[in-house]
């Protein structure tokens, strides 16, 4: 095992990563930049390092400081957490040059999974769902005809050299798809020079569910369910939760299966997370995060696991300490993430808090890097804490997170809490009936 | 005092940990005792006044963002006016890796503040020479002019030639051969 | 402002809630200490200034936000002056049930500190006449002497006559027949 | 269900209620001395009472001011915690004369349950094992022998009069009891005038064990494993884990059974626990605690449920939400009671707490009725708050609390964190190697 790891973070994630090391007896050391020096993953870390000054560019998200942090404090591997260079397939590279271990899956599989179509490509070769579509061009209306009834409708004709809506059409049924099909050509043809279009089925009210996988680099891979974070603003995630409200016992094992096997099959190394668009009882793959989520913790709640802890022990070669046998579902979790924003605008609020004081009891948990007197810096993320409800069932949930939210106190600055008090009385959310243009159609109906 | 040990990290006094040094410690929010040491502050300067037999005494100090103290006394025709909170603040928590070199030198200013500090611009390991053995690149009481290189900080393999930023002499040096250097840290004094 | 609405309480304003009259509030824990301590500081200026037989002694000291002390302190002819923050402190939440009544009298002192404040023994429910329908014991402007019943209040079907403390005329009813009585809470002033 | 539920209790316990009334839907009504007007409890409710002096006898402890902060706020019911009314039979008495629901058992079992006498008779009729002793008095050395054979050495010989250790006398064996039934029988000639003596099995390192048990008051009752709690000082506990460190599955499974089947067989309602010693493999029975206690929380880790809720539901009248069949342990919980003490003196030390910072992530619970800036006041008990720790086996339940009691901050008093500190430390306690009698000497041994 480990005897020092560089969290390659700040923030709630820095925190949570930091937790996962004092509780293995693992040395912690944080990275800073300046604007950071008093935030409180470089107090909790047994050592930090200021590495640049504020701007991410120099600091978080510069390689050679954070290698040269590692060098300096003789850390023998890097958490990267979500986001900053968690993904980035280069710095994964420079570290194996550099004998460092990434606590996380090889630069390849983080290239593969980086670049949309190779991974649409890498996705379906594994077996895994994509939306259906032509393969490539669809030269004639007849084709167009042959395609729409291959998957029914409604469909999207795309031009192939297309982007930003040019060229592209929804036809609900045979008879549209004519006037979609020639409409598109001509529209593509006038926008980019070239009539090619494709075609590809059409979701009309989507769910966002994504499937919890875990690699050992060996071979050997679980699933551990779903979440469904439908509830986004601007394509951003406010409210998860899991296991998804609407998916069947059923539908979780076969997808879950699916995807297990296929990152098992390419010797996958830790978590990882493939993303979906569901409906009416189909997934459709829409990409693969090679990371841990921000909303990991819905999934530890349900599974009783740790999958900090779990990174870790694989990337020191350990073996995974559980078996799918061994992964059940207890209860229900919901995630809500609250932003230094001011609603409805969701304007960025950041500033001094002058009491922090976290909800407590059964059922709850924060990852909040706020203390009282701690002042947000404007230069990074608005996420300043994650709050976790785990019930026994979903209305206990639900009524979990409404007492908990009542009790949080974040004062001198404005954040995203009273959106979630006003979600909570929504009769959708209540139920679970939501999808991903739901939050959007709210927020336009509510705030205007 | 600004700061209350104990606060805000796994590091209490009772909690054994080889890298707590400096650490462990927070700005307390609410700041009670600033009264006391403002008072013990002022009283100084009311003594300064009084034995010095001066008229006036003004000072000004900044803590931080919202945190400054003006103080103006005088006596008779001397007004004694005081202007700092005894907020000598202990830099703040000095990071545990680069903190060596600076936990060495415990002086109570903070030398990164010194208008004459040569700060790192980057992060990585200080070598004083161009190689093992070899004579340093300077000490102090030299005169260095602008461009010289003071010091060498690796970073990723890559041997970085520190420069003088101006003409001066070397009043002090801050960090040694081999250290560890965080960005920002003070290196040098050159006047 | 030593009150920030909101805290510690599940009753935030977006949070409906029958119930959340008068709560929801939290004393800043600030509160309380700035006075004593301000007391103490510009005591301390004070004894200073004597000893040290200055003429005049300003501060202006700067805590965060919203929150500073100025002082001049001077012999001469001693003029204390003090601008302290406006700490105009709001009577900390009235208790949810009781507050009916001394809510409808929203006036800064608190009747309870009031010197002929007569407050209640006990927790139960205010009847002010001595049978549903009948003239209450006393009104407004009344002349009472001491141990006459100024009204009754019913626990556990009990009921407690509540007689006047001392003798004198009743300036103030802070309660209404029928509204449920906290212990401690002022019922009538008396003077 | 109720509507309404007044919670004649203060400090953490009274949150405890609180929450559990808020996930419910159910309005809560705290009570309050003059002391705590600006307690947590009181800030929390929905409304609160003022119904006394500081002085505990004229507040929470008077039923009459009780019971009319009952009737002027419109309480249905009352939630008595633990402590103070909890286990007061007239209390629950006089609520059944002005129809208002206790929640809690009948005042019949509690009055069964507080006489030690009554309710050792009233454990073994019920079939729950008790240490076993001769029958009333032993009139001389060939019955004393006869005893002793019964169920073994090492006993105690013990004058029927007695009390504060006069006339009574330890025997090893057989050869030990003749001069040790002698002694204790002049002893107690002496000291109360009657040379009367029983004897009793002596135990010399039990541990404590304590089984929860709930019952719904028609009959159905059932338990929810054991609880270690034998860390305690001058019979206060002060460390308390679920699932026992050295309980076999098959002893929970027939001691739990036994307490089950009692309490069901009397038809208890609600929480209670049935307290024992346990040595060499056997239980004997101390006491029962009619209420729910300080140390419910690692029940509820282990166990997924809510007691709190569970009680307030039996109490109006519905059946329980679990069944035997549905208790499954998961993991391993801890919980440390944090008490404004001086160690090791355990002096208390009320006073204002400065800041106060809750430990969170993943597996920690914190109950504290603490906030930054609260005076805590020096008439009531010392308990301030209690950290409960969940993991999936005991070592990581140690690790998440040696982490968690790291980032808890209670400044400006001092506290008992830093004695689990220490206690972490120690390899007895690192394996679970103690009994009832461990921490007194180890606090001897530690601090003179």
């Amino acid at each position: 095992m480990f005897e020092k790891i560089l969290i390659a973070n700040r923030g709630e994630i820095a925190l949570r990563v930091i937790r996962a090391c004092r509780e293995m007896g693992i040395k912690s050391v944080a990275v800073h930049s300046t604007a950071d020096s008093d935030a409180m993953h470089v107090r909790m870390a047994d050592e930090s390092v200021c590495i640049g000054p504020n701007s991410s560019a120099q600091s978080y998200l510069s390689i050679p400081a954070i290698v040269s942090a590692c060098e300096i404090s003789g850390a023998e591997a890097i958490h990267p957490g979500y986001g900053f260079l968690s993904e980035n397939a280069s710095f994964v590279q420079v570290l194996e040059d550099h004998g460092i271990t990434f606590i996380g899956p090889t630069a390849e599989h983080i290239r593969v999974m980086g670049d949309k179509i190779t991974a649409k490509e890498t996705a379906k070769a594994l077996g895994i769902p994509v939306v259906p579509g032509s393969e490539g061009g669809v030269p004639d209306m007849a084709a167009a005809l042959k395609v729409g009834e291959s998957f029914g409708y409604p469909v999207l004709v795309k031009a192939t050299a297309g982007g930003g809506g040019r060229g592209m059409k929804l036809a609900r049924n045979a008879a549209e798809l004519e006037t979609a099909f020639r409409t598109a050509r001509s529209e593509a043809k006038a926008a980019f020079g070239n009539d090619e279009v494709y075609i590809e089925k059409y979701l009309e009210k989507p769910r966002h569910i994504e499937i919890q996988v875990f690699g050992d680099g060996k071979g050997n891979a679980v699933y551990l369910g779903e979440r469904d974070c439908s509830l986004q603003r601007r394509h951003q995630k406010v409210f998860e939760e899991a296991p998804g409200p609407v998916i069947t016992p059923e539908q979780r094992a076969r997808i879950g299966k699916i995807c297990a096997d296929a990152v098992g099959s390419i010797n996958y190394i830790g978590a990882g997370t493939i993303e979906f668009l569901f409906e009416d009882g189909e997934f459709y793959f829409i990409e693969m995060n090679t990371r841990l989520q921000v909303e990991h913790p819905v999934t530890e709640a349900i599974f009783g696991v740790d999958l900090v802890r779990e990174q870790i022990r694989v990337a020191a070669g350990l073996p995974m300490s559980f078996t799918q046998d061994e992964l059940e579902i207890n209860g229900h979790a919901i995630e809500v993430r609250i932003n230094a924003e001011k609603i409805p605008e969701f304007a960025p609020r950041p500033g001094k808090v002058k009491m922090f004081h976290a909800p407590g009891g059964l059922g709850v948990r924060m990852d909040s890097a706020l203390y009282g007197g701690y002042s947000i810096p404007p230069y990074y993320d608005s996420l300043i804490g994650k709050l976790i409800v785990h019930g026994r069932d979903r209305p206990e949930a639900l009524a979990r997170l409404r007492r908990a939210l009542g009790e949080l106190i974040i004062d001198g600055i404005e954040t995203t809490v009273p959106l979630f008090d006003a979600l909570l009385d929504e009769p959708d959310i209540q139920t679970g009936n939501y999808n991903i243009h739901w939050l959007e159609k709210w927020l336009a109906a509510t705030y205007g | 005092m600004l700061f209350t040990p104990g606060q805000l990290a796994y590091k209490r006094p009772t909690h054994a940990d080889p890298c707590e040094t400096g650490k462990g410690v927070i700005e307390d929010s609410m700041t009670n005792e600033p009264h006391e040491q403002d008072v013990a502050f002022i009283q100084a300067l009311a003594e300064l006044l009084h034995k010095n037999e001066l008229t006036e005494l003004t000072v000004k100090r900044e803590y931080g963002e919202n945190d400054s103290l003006n103080v103006r006394v005088s006596r008779q025709t001397q007004v004694v006016s005081v202007a700092a909170p005894a907020v000598a603040a202990a830099p703040m928590a000095a990071p545990a890796v680069a903190a060596a070199p600076a936990a060495a030198a415990p002086s109570v200013e903070d030398p990164a503040q010194h208008p004459g500090a040569v700060t790192s611009p980057m992060v990585g390991t200080a070598y004083m020479a161009a190689e093992p053995g070899a004579a340093p690149f300077v000490s102090v009481g030299a005169q260095v002019s602008e461009g010289q290189t003071l010091l060498i900080i690796e970073a990723m393999k890559t041997m970085n030639h520190i420069p003088a930023p101006k003409s001066g002499t070397v009043k002090r040096i801050l960090v040694e051969d081999g250290s560890p250097i965080e960005y920002g840290a003070p290196l040098m004094i050159i006047e």
